[in-house]
């Protein structure tokens, strides 16, 4: 075990996939001489030389499209959008190619690839460094998207991911890369290196995807959360005294359906946050899910709270951004209703 | 200047000829074949510019293969070529009017263009890969993939390699070296790429083809391609298949009819040249000379196939409505087939008699593979591939949510 | 008034609109000589002449790149993307750009621009001719997003749509191009020559966008249906004999939801159909709204009618579009829930 | 061939250099001032192709102005565009500051570059439209736009043209003839295409430019607006800026070391060059050429400006961690205002005194409006953009959901 930030955790996670199978391949703009400009490969060409680890164009779609090639040749990449809000471009190349392959192909080619990107806002980077585009992602079939928020399970998941046989998207919260931050922009940074979920552990153990965590056991409400949100939800559960269960996904997709069905029919109300904007984003899928499954156990309408349905906007980052003052009036009104 | 000039005004490329209209190529520069040389394969692609602008072409009008480029196939490995193109015309026509029976939903024919996939096939070596588009076709006939295999797919029947999941004619094989067809343009060149680049990581000796119509090369994954290409100096032959049409837009439309789309590699550093596309001894030669050149680590090649697409863009389409019924066969560069057949006939190893029979023998067995095909099923008879099927594959290990829903669709 | 089929009225809307505003710019992939491969520009070019309507390259990022080009100068273009399946490649254009142009420069520059393009299946058209991907556009602020049902809508909602002041994104269900098609593939095909609403206002009538319409009243059960899916709840109710109000949205964003809730305050009950994959589809967003507003007044669980979370098949087309009989299953379903 | 060629190997570009390194630019091949000749502005772009392998330059190593390109420029204009250059240089290195002491979030300068987008905005007219990147402010403070707004912009205080929405320096001005910057590379290459081409389809008399970095000719974009503006010979001037570096990717990257970025106009048939980025007569003297061309409907040209990034990518960035620390020094096209500088002193119109003069009064006009815009508001403290506004503006017309949205949030 060992204490880290989540962006050593997850260079960690592509050295010993790295080290454990010479397919892995890792690029993207900015990764190889100067490991990644939040620094997440540092080191990994010096250490696996230029064929391994490399820079590539400033070209989105490009990298995906190489990597769905290099994919069916048999390596298995891991590339790096170098922020989520840059994936656009390469939406083409995910949505019809490296998801459909395999079931196109009735399983002739497969595309073990991973899609690495930081997402998510809070670091003042206005409309192009600061969206959520998970629901684009989850809308795909063929698809897996895993969104981890802490260094234990980023290594963990990173590891899932590139043993996955099929194509992953895994975004990182950029907020949380150094600290379990909580949305109180204005009190003191915290850092990962006191913090119990940054004692990462040794070697090659993976969190399986499609497991759910429970961040915080409660009895009242459910708040279903992901990324930076889930710290977010735990202020805002202490701040507000509501004694909420904080479910943390950390995979979207596919999805454990059965650790949120069960608390919620155990609670009996839901909460959904999440920072992207509200209108079709994953927090209705996650509402839609809930009431199919616990229609009856339902006793108020679930709420969400969300990134507002407008761009990511700079100055007034944190008047759009859900922080813990938004969740607890949710808590507070979900237990009036 | 400024509100002193004349008002601009919107140049909108059009063909030389709409309906109505009589063909004239006349405009359209054909090098004697023989002409251009060939350089060594190591060539400095700045050295070579010139092939960009010109065309490598070894059967002259006379039947007879001249040039640098000549010689490079015996004449049994001729004959197979010759048999391949026709297999594959006489294929294309089968399934063209099985569509028209409903058998099938869709389908696109090569006519015209048999030579450029037919040819390149036997350029290439087990383990490479090609990444074709929907009009390569050639690269499975010419590699021997079985055409019962091909029909079954056309006609998403029980025994469809895909299970009814694709598009007919969007086929796949890795054992053949064709990788899965999507049906989206352009999207597989940078992939094919990306496949190169991974033998080179691997330090592997095998070399992949990407494949591209004219039209599509205005898509950006054209780019992404040249540049990757270019970077990391991947062992890929670039191949645009200039057929002179999209669907109804010509290929003025994708290059404003300057310059030549094989031009397009000199901004990258990449060696680019023209083939006749309907001269199955050149796209042969030139399908060698790149992927050796490849092979030998000296980087990729843009190929320009010039050729013509004398069918209907699909079987969705009528061309009469947008081209002159005559240019097809205005063509300056002939037909493939016919082309070889006479270098054959001209070298005294083929005749009239013996194509006539060989013509007989391929529509005899295609017709055969057809009725075998036609009894496991049809995309409107016999039997189907099952609906479950298409839950499976979605993911290697079926989730939760999709075992929840095939129970909801009962099957 | 003039009997029409949906070809023919959208050809119309583009006529009237280009006859009333030089401004208004038509092009796309085969949309200028031959009109389009579904013929919906037939005629133009010869009419407006070549510089207002034109082929484009095959190169759909790089058709509404330059669409956003020509609307920040002034003009209005109204595009055509072949199929919606080949949106992709321009999903950045659209997502960075026309939809964040008026945002991001504080009205400085606008981006009015129709993008249209054909959507759904039922055409035996595999998973490159048959899908939907309204939701990837619905969760995008600054976008408009607009589905007609048929000639009367397509032809009133086009001219609202060039009309707009935003872009617009136009899906135009292409199974019902020339006919109310119910999803039952075995029976005669129908033609809108008959149908009352093939029956279109001649001039410049607006359908306004964001209201919805009432396709048949009915007490027991609320539909929230939109393009192809129309039809196929109006014959699952038919069907059925569930009494079943049957909400054609004909606007997705924004959305009529004074209208839905209305209805489902009366029915108490709410399905909701779309030809999408479900996760994460529009049909998620939509419950979740109705079960914000609507909670206290829900007696039986929403349920979902969709494609299912698999590519689009070619020979298994019939087991995944939702036809009337998934449809009618669910109407019994929450009847009895 | 096959199993018995070597294995292959990957191919990574790396830059001449690295810290540690000494630089050596001895391979970078530079023609003599003066050596390039002026075509006419009709000119077919196939007969000047040996244009986009060479570099127009007009200041020689003596600070004179040499050959077919000078004279061009008044001396009023050329002691002006120091003036903008050197207006530039203190405004970036003041609000670089400013970014450090946390009144805004991010900032990228020019350092090295003045000239390009300095020069470049003189040859266009009112009503012309540029499609700027990040690195072009020169336009607008060569367009006398207000420091001040730009300040206000940059500070995102409630004087904010862009009401605090967007990242600083994303700048906007319609007025200016400044297309909102998106932040997103490449996008707006091709969209600076479409405008063009509305201009000649509404018989207008205005041109466009667009602009890209030499990292980001490798998006998708970029061939997009290549394919647009060739077919359509759309008005537009196309400018890639080659400062040699991305973020720490050299340009190398971008296009495999071979060839020059502006060959990649010759697959198009777009008349393509490349100019002295750090030469101010040169640029401005190519700048109108290309803009002349334009607007007298002979279609695009594709401009390479060849020059270098001598400070950090932005703020977020040290460069010292992936090149030398020498490199900037060494790089032979030397410092765009030091050679405007040298070259009116040479002709008898400029002295260091009066240099230094000038030097005092730009930093305390800067100086003094950057007092104005911070006893406003910067990013941290006094006045700001409302809350409120973020909701306004997304679409003309508030639709219902965002108004309760609005209200939700208590604004
Ligand atoms: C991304 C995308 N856009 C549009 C289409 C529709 N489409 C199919 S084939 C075709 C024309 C292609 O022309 P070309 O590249 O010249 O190839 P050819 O058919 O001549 O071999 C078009 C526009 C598509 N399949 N994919
Ligand atoms: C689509 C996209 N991808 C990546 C980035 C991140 N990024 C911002 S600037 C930059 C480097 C651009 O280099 P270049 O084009 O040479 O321009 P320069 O900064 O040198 O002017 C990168 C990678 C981005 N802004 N947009
Ligand atoms: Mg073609
Ligand atoms: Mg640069």
């Amino acid at each position: 075990m060992a204490q880290m930030t989540m962006i050593e955790a997850i260079r960690e996670a592509h050295d010993v996939a790295m080290a454990a199978d010479d397919k892995v391949v890792v690029f993207g703009e900015d990764v190889g001489f100067f490991g990644g400009v939040f620094r997440c490969t540092a080191g990994l060409q010096e250490k696996y030389g230029k064929s391994r680890c490399f820079d590539a164009p400033i070209n989105e779609s490009g990298i995906v499209g190489t990597a769905i090639g290099m994919a069916a040749y048999g390596l298995k990449p891991v590339i790096e959008i170098q922020f989520a809000d840059y994936v656009y471009p390469a939406y083409d190349q995910i949505v019809s190619e490296a998801a459909r392959l395999r079931h196109r192909s009735n399983g002739d080619f497969t595309c073990p690839l991973v899609i690495r990107m930081p997402t998510g806002g809070g670091i003042f980077g206005g409309q192009t460094h600061s969206q959520s585009p998970e629901a684009i992602f989850t809308h795909v079939s063929g698809l897996k998207v895993v969104i981890p928020s802490n260094p234990r399970d980023a290594k963990g998941l990173l590891l899932a991911a590139i043993a996955d046989p099929d194509p992953v998207i895994f975004l990182e919260p950029k907020r949380l890369y150094n600290g379990p931050f909580d949305g109180h922009h204005d009190k003191p940074i915290e850092s990962w290196k006191k913090h119990p979920q940054g004692n990462v552990p040794d070697g090659d153990e993976i969190v399986p995807l499609g497991k759910a965590h429970i961040q915080r056991e409660g009895a009242d409400v459910t708040v279903l959360a992901y990324g930076t949100m889930v710290y977010v939800a735990e202020a805002a559960a202490k701040e507000t005294g509501v004694d909420a269960e904080v479910i943390d996904l950390r995979t979207l997709m596919p999805l454990d359906l059965d650790t949120i069905v069960e608390s919620v029919k155990k609670t009996g109300r839901c909460v959904v946050v999440h920072e992207a904007t509200r209108t079709s984003g994953f927090g209705g899928e996650l509402m839609s899910l809930v009431q199919e499954a616990c229609f009856y156990h339902l006793e108020a309408p679930m709420i969400r709270v969300t990134g507002w349905d407008t761009p990511y906007p700079h100055a007034q980052e944190w008047e759009y951004f859900p922080g813990p003052g938004r969740v607890g009036e949710a808590l507070r009104k979900v237990m009036k209703d | 200047m400024g509100s002193d000039t004349a008002p601009l005004s919107l140049n909108v490329p059009e063909p030389g000829c709409r309906p109505g209209d009589t063909p004239d190529f006349s405009d359209f520069e054909i090098p004697r074949a023989g002409e251009v040389g060939r350089p060594d394969v190591d060539a400095d692609p700045d050295a070579i510019r010139d092939m960009a602008f010109s065309i490598v072409r070894v059967l002259n009008k006379e039947g007879e293969a001249v040039g640098d480029w000549a010689g490079a196939l015996s004449v049994d490995e001729l004959r197979e070529g010759l048999r391949h193109m026709m297999t594959l015309r006489t294929f294309d026509a089968r399934m063209q009017i099985a569509q028209r029976q409903g058998k099938t939903s869709f389908y696109m024919q090569h006519l015209g263009e048999e030579a450029v996939s037919c040819a390149f096939a036997r350029a290439l070596q087990p383990g490479d890969m090609n990444f074709p588009t929907y009009r390569q076709a050639g690269l499975l006939i010419a590699s021997e993939y079985p055409m019962l295999t091909m029909m079954n797919q056309i006609y998403s029947n029980a025994e469809d390699p895909l299970a009814g999941r694709q598009l007919p004619i969007m086929y796949s094989s890795k054992a053949h070296g064709f990788f899965s067809i999507s049906g989206n343009l352009g999207t597989q060149f940078v992939q094919s790429v990306g496949w190169a680049m991974a033998s080179a990581i691997s330090g592997d000796t095998k070399i992949s083809t990407g494949w591209i119509g004219d039209g599509s090369t205005a898509e950006n994954d054209f780019h992404a391609a040249m540049v990757f290409a270019s970077t990391y100096k991947a062992p890929v032959v670039l191949n645009i298949v200039n057929n002179q049409w999209a669907i109804s837009t010509f290929q003025g439309i994708a290059r404003g009819g300057v310059g030549t789309f094989a031009a397009r590699g000199h901004g990258f550093g990449i060696a680019s040249l023209r083939v006749d596309g309907n001269d199955y001894l050149a796209v042969h030669a030139v399908a060698k000379w790149a992927a050796e050149r490849a092979r030998l680590g000296h980087g990729p090649t843009l190929i320009e196939h010039v050729t013509y697409r004398a069918g209907g863009h699909s079987t969705s389409d009528d061309p009469a409505a947008y081209r002159s019924k005559q240019e097809a066969a205005a063509w300056p560069l002939g037909d493939p087939i016919e082309r070889l057949k006479q270098h054959l006939i001209k070298i005294g190893e083929w005749s009239e008699d013996r194509h006539a029979q060989a013509e007989a023998e391929i529509l005899d067995t295609v017709i055969s593979v057809q009725k075998e095909a036609e009894a496991v099923g049809t995309l409107t008879g016999g039997k189907a591939p099952s609906a479950r099927d298409m839950f499976e594959g979605v993911y290697e290990t079926m989730p939760a949510h999709l075992i929840r829903q095939r129970q909801e669709a009962g099957f």
